[in-house]
């Protein structure tokens, strides 16, 4: 079965004046329809680089990105402006301070001239319906707006082309935790609605377990571990994954290493030989400096890139 | 001084050296803008010579050459230190300007003090009394300074300070025929120069005054201040301490951006107090279409201004150490 | 309502009232003095106000000076809007392409707008004026010439910061082209630091006109208010009216427009001066 | 830690109120009246979301509010048995740095960025003790190595923007200690910055506290930063205190329905495995200037009744609930 995105063997990078960094080194991932893959990470890790790369704000360095099995075409990004979509983090820097509500989430239809005048305004005024705008607003400029108004008119902007994969950059990591809710609450609706593919980057755990089927854990530009959702809540394996979880407090982790980080990300400028978490880890080894770990599979889909994850898999996953 | 420093400075010395190749070229074209050529207007200035003697001089002159064999020529002769050769005053263009060029500098220079430092304790002053009236009426003196061209400042003070009140010189830089001892001497410069430099400076002296102003502002606002303050400091030690530095930022790269204004002014100050700089040699030059004269001074200037600004660069550096990673 | 805003102010008001009143003079000239600027009216040297109407008194030659300077608002009128207008179109494009495309495009002309700036402004106008001969496009060409080059820079650093906002990223990702981007995205959202220097830069020109002619570099066929200073130079000790009257109507006239261009800055920020 | 000694208050509050200048004539109550005390060693949570006023409160407290737009109001305020309120400016410098100290959200623009860890932090220690300099250097050594910053002596000379997020705030943490202070406010001093580094911070925070002894007024919007650092908590809704207690209860009882609404509208499951929707709370939070009359919550609450417009309802304590909330119809407690 084809997945509805797949992203192949993704390098990216960009130039500071320091030196190169490679963002993203080497990921792969695949969502299927209706479904969302969770990215979770600290800033730094290369997410945010992996959306600008997948949704063609940045060039890769190289990989292959293909939609439903059909493979992108990297300098044409244009051509695929209908298939997948973008949700910003700040509701406040993402819309065009001088256009009224209802001309930002008309302006993606007049670009690529799809449906008449009418029909533009009449969809436009339902898919702001549906997000929850009520008419009163469609004539006002964004900084008349809650912050929480705006991000919904940034979802209907994404939606108006009805693309079918819909990258969500920390959509609501700027809100209040009450309209946090309401916003994520219109996020699973619009997916069951519309059957929409969801790549969900936050650093909040909670959240994107609670919106993900899947969860993929980000390190200085790698996956270090990748799982159904329950799996990667109920037995984290990664020593990095199970650090994140313990900030969030989740008692329902199986019994495995208690990880406390002391340090700080090394620089992305020169990252780690072997495994790139060794520098923070309390587990590492001699093995962890010499060999990249690869991503293991260890049942259900879980997989995790740790050279000594297996020595305590098994507890882990018992309890859970 | 690490590395980086270093590197950012290797960077900039050759952005400058870009920029030279610019103006040097930029100055050339300006040159074949002239309607006729210099033997053209030489001839036209001893109309005694005859149409032989002019191709010679075109010979010799590689005159009759194409362009771009002119342009290397030129620019070879340029960076040789050779800028050409003044008909008019019968010496060659950069032991004349050289000969000038101290009178202007020590007007600039004076200037650029006088402006940065007037000029910044103005705007701090205001900034600190934000909305009241101390600022207000600050604000208004500046806004009229602003306003008020050098040329109209220099007439305004001389009629005042030397034709009415008769309190300095009218013009010049040394009082002629007299026998100074090296302390008197200064003495008496100094008083030639009070006037020429205020009306140079009091424009500039009102531009920064307005920037340091509106910097201060908002570096009061910034959250470091917030910290100063909780740390239990005075008002005082907060802005001398932690404000003033960050917010005299902005004037220097302005006074980096200004120098080359400052040298264009010259040109009136010079004028009016009847001041031996390059400035004034560059007036004299127009008027008696001396151009190879007055593209050296052009590029006597431009090139002062390249390497001061780069100097600017360097104090910038040191006082930002952020420069490294925003450049 | 932008205008509303600069009204409310007493400083925008001021400077409007005033701009108007010296535009109402360069309009009303030809018809208040019919014989022009030039024409010989009572003795050389006449003391302002020592004869009705002719209030401002008479130049070297008996020339009634408050024609000369409505005349001469016409004159620097002329070249500040004008010389500005030119300098935007330049500096606009230039700082917009540099800021919009980056690498090659910002280096080379970014390079050639720091040699425009190496190069002593006023200095290089006198040159320019001076190897053109001097008339009015002639002096309108080195205004202009000298000018853009901080037009350029502004543009380029706003269009940089406008680049990078997340808005424009959006504009990218809905598939819209990059002149359709610069033109209605960065563009309406950097250029109101460049309108508020459009005040300051006709002011700036007519200064330097004001300054050329002085210098004896004005078009010789038109009075304008540095002529007038520059033929009252040489009697300055004892007649220094015949400058300082003319250099009056510059200061207020740049005033004017300074007042104005702050006001339309705090109409345009509101936010910014509230905080 | 619940059991930890609470002294005397080391804070008290009464009646705190922070007015801005709207224009000329109209002044807003951003913080009214607010009430609470910080006990010796304890850590009290002001937590919110934003709007709610709690750094207006901080700011207040400091006197670093901005005078020209801002006003100040307060039956009392005592730190250490001295009243605050009516001290004059240059008194309260003499307290600013030494009793009471302060931590800010965004280390990275809170540190000046032209001068030196050193020069900031000697300049923090000399302020408030009689020291040379020499001897002020070796203390600002002593605080690096106190708040667990390695390799303290080569850190002396950096400058902010060199060193890495949790490293900031860790040097502030260091210049908040120069003068020793009995009182720390942290304003939001964990939200900038990564969850693991957070939580080394919270970490070193709890630490200090318990070295040192000092009192703790923690402000944040982080629910799990509450429950990991504080004794008790006071949520605050439009510039008002509408429940306060024990972090435990609060969180595991709520009866202010605005308490009990902000704690379910976290996620704590998976929608794709449960289907279950949250809990929103619909509406924004208002601004103080369009507070409604009585309680400020009442047009989003769900157990609203009329006579919540009538004026608002005050902070009390009703037999047999631990907390003291402000609600005409609060939640009942339901049998654990």
């Amino acid at each position: 079965m084809t997945k509805r995105l797949e992203i192949t063997d993704l390098v990216a990078g960009h130039k500071t004046r320091r030196g190169v960094v490679q963002a993203v080194a080497g990921v792969n991932l695949e969502i299927a329809a209706g479904e969302t893959l969770g990215l979770v990470g600290e800033s730094g890790c290369g997410k945010s680089s992996l959306a600008r790369a997948v949704i063609g704000l940045n060039t890769p360095t190289s990989g292959a990105l293909s939609i439903n099995g059909d493979p992108m075409d990297m300098r044409r990004r244009g051509n695929h402006a209908r298939d997948i979509q973008m949700v910003f983090q700040d509701p406040y820097g993402s819309l065009n301070p001088r256009l009224t509500v209802q001309q930002l989430v008309e302006e993606p239809l007049t670009v690529h001239r799809t449906r008449s005048k009418a029909e533009r305004k009449t969809f436009v005024k339902a898919l702001l319906d549906r997000v929850g705008i009520p008419e009163a607003m469609h004539d006002r400029l964004p900084h008349q707006l809650s912050g929480g108004q705006r991000q919904r008119v940034g979802i209907a902007r994404a939606l108006s082309l009805e693309p079918k994969i819909l990258i969500c950059d920390e959509p609501v990591s700027a809100l209040d935790v009450s309209v946090q809710a309401q916003v994520l609450n219109l996020l699973v609706e619009l997916q069951r609605e519309q059957n929409l593919s969801y790549l969900f980057i936050s650093h909040d755990l909670e959240v994107v377990r609670y919106v993900s089927h899947w969860i993929a854990v980000m390190y200085l530009g790698r996956i270090v571990e990748i799982g159904p959702v329950e799996e990667i809540w109920s037995s984290p394996l990664h020593p990095y994954t199970r650090a994140l979880m313990q900030t969030t407090g989740n008692d329902a982790m199986g019994e495995g290493p208690e990880v406390k980080l002391n340090s700080e990300l090394p620089s992305p400028l020169s990252p780690p030989s072997g495994c790139r978490f060794r520098t923070r880890c309390p587990l590492a080894i001699e093995k962890c400096a010499q060999e990249v770990p690869d991503l293991q599979e260890n049942g259900k889909g879980h997989q995790v890139a740790c050279h000594r994850a297996k020595e305590w898999s098994a507890t882990v996953s018992a309890a859970a | 001084m690490d590395r980086q420093f270093w590197t950012y400075l290797g960077w900039r010395v050759l952005q400058s050296l870009v920029i030279i190749a610019i103006v040097i070229v930029g100055s050339f074209l300006l040159l074949h803008l002239v309607p006729g050529d210099m033997v053209d207007v030489l001839g036209g200035q001893r109309g005694d010579m005859d149409a032989e003697l002019m191709a010679t001089l075109r010979e010799r002159y590689g005159l009759d050459q194409p362009v771009l064999v002119q342009l290397l020529n030129y620019v070879g002769s340029v960076l040789q230190g050779d800028l050409g050769y003044s008909y008019r005053n019968a010496t060659d263009v950069l032991s004349l300007v050289l000969q000038r060029l101290p009178a202007t500098i020590l007007l600039v220079v004076c200037s650029v003090i006088t402006a940065v430092f007037f000029g910044t304790m103005a705007g701090v002053i205001a900034a600190r009394h934000a909305h009241r009236p101390i600022d207000v009426i600050i604000s208004m003196i500046v806004l009229v300074f602003y306003a008020t061209p050098i040329f109209l400042t220099g007439l305004g003070l001389v009629i005042v300070f030397s034709v009415k009140l008769k309190l300095l010189p009218i013009g010049g830089l040394i009082t002629p025929g007299v026998d100074f001892s090296f302390l008197e001497l200064v003495g008496d410069v100094a008083l030639h120069l009070i006037l020429p430099v205020f009306s140079l400076s009091l424009f500039y002296i009102a531009i920064y005054a307005r920037l340091a102003r509106a910097s201060m502002l908002q570096v009061l606002d910034q959250d470091y201040i917030r910290t100063a303050y909780a740390k239990g400091l005075s008002t005082y030690n907060v802005i001398i301490g932690h404000a003033l530095r960050n917010a005299l930022l902005p004037v220097v790269t302005m006074v980096g951006l200004q120098i080359a204004e400052l040298f264009g002014g010259a040109v009136l100050t010079e004028t009016i107090f009847s001041l031996p700089g390059v400035g004034r040699l560059a007036y004299d030059a127009v008027f008696e279409r001396d151009y190879p004269l007055i593209l050296g001074v052009l590029l006597v200037c431009a090139f002062i201004i390249i390497v001061v600004n780069l100097i600017i660069d360097i104090i910038y550096t040191l006082l930002d150490p952020r420069v490294e990673i925003s450049r | 309502m932008m205008l509303r805003r600069v009204l409310l102010s007493p400083a925008g008001m001021i400077g409007l009232v005033t701009l108007l009143l010296i535009v109402g003079m360069a309009i009303s000239a030809p018809y208040l003095f019919p014989k022009g600027p030039w024409a010989l009216v009572a003795r050389p040297y006449l003391w302002p106000g020592s004869r009705p109407g002719i209030p401002f008194g008479t130049d070297a030659l008996g020339r009634d000076i408050l024609a000369g300077v409505f005349y001469g608002s016409r004159v620097s009128l002329l070249v500040g809007i004008v010389a500005t207008v030119c300098a935007l179109v330049v500096g606009i494009t230039v700082g917009a392409i540099a800021g919009y495309f980056g690498r090659v495009a910002d280096a080379v002309l970014m390079r050639i707008t720091d040699a425009f700036q190496t190069i002593p402004g006023f200095l290089f106008a006198v040159v320019l004026v001076s190897i053109l001969s001097p008339s009015i496009s002639t002096i309108i060409f080195a205004i202009a010439t000298v000018s853009w080059p901080p037009v350029a820079r502004l543009t380029r650093a706003e269009v940089l910061r406008v680049r990078e906002s997340e808005y424009v990223q959006s504009c990218k990702i809905i598939g819209m082209s990059a002149p359709r981007i610069i033109l209605t995205q960065v563009l309406p959202n950097s250029l109101s630091p460049v309108i508020v220097a459009a005040a300051v830069l006709v002011a700036t020109a007519i200064i330097t006109e004001a300054g050329l002619s002085f210098l004896g570099l004005g078009d010789p066929n038109v009075m304008s208010w540095g002529t007038l200073i520059n033929i009252g130079r040489p009697s300055i000790r004892s007649t220094w009216f015949i400058c300082i009257i003319p250099g009056l109507f510059v200061v207020l006239t740049v005033l004017a427009l300074n007042l104005l261009g702050d006001a339309i800055n705090d109409a345009l920020n509101p936010h910014l001066r509230k905080r | 830690m619940q059991e930890q000694e609470q002294g005397a208050a080391l804070l008290d509050v009464r009646k705190l109120s922070v007015l801005i200048k709207q224009s000329s004539r109209q002044k807003v109550r951003a913080v009214d009246a607010v009430s609470f005390s910080v006990g010796v060693g304890e850590t009290l949570a002001l937590v919110g979301e934003s709007g709610a006023g709690k750094s207006l409160t901080a700011m207040a407290i400091m006197r670093l509010h901005k005078a020209q737009s801002m006003g100040v109001e307060a039956d009392s305020i005592r730190l250490d048995g001295q009243e605050l309120s009516t001290l004059s400016d240059r008194e309260i410098r003499k307290i600013r740095g030494s009793t009471m100290a302060m931590i800010f959200q965004d280390p990275l623009s809170s540190l000046n960025p032209v001068l030196t860890v050193e020069r900031q932090l000697v300049e923090a220690i000399r302020l408030h003790n009689d020291m040379s300099a020499a001897a002020a250097r070796q203390r600002a050594l002593e605080l690096l190595d106190m708040v667990r910053i390695p390799a303290a002596k080569s850190r002396l000379g950096e400058y902010s923007h060199r060193l890495s997020g949790g490293m900031r705030q860790r040097v502030m943490i260091a210049m908040a200690l120069a003068g020793n202070p009995k009182l720390i406010l942290a304003d939001e001093p964990t939200t900038a910055l990564d969850v693991t580094i957070s939580a080394q911070i919270l970490d070193l925070l709890r630490e200090l506290q318990t070295e040192l002894g000092v009192g703790m007024l923690f402000i944040t919007h982080d629910l799990h930063a509450v429950r990991s650092i504080a004794h008790r908590v006071a949520v605050m809704y439009s510039g008002r205190i509408v429940e306060t207690g024990n972090v435990e209860d609060v969180f595991s009882r709520p009866h202010h329905p605005y308490t009990e609404g902000l704690l379910a509208a976290r996620p704590h499951g998976s929608f794709s495995l449960d289907g279950h929707k949250l809990r929103e709370i619909p509406g924004t939070v208002p601004s103080p200037a369009d507070r409604p009359a009585g309680c400020a919550f009442g047009p989003r609450c769900n157990r609203s009744q009329p006579d919540c417009e009538s004026q608002p309802p005050s902070l009390r304590n009703e037999t047999g609930a631990r907390t003291s909330f402000a609600c005409y119809h609060p939640l009942k407690e339901v049998p654990a």
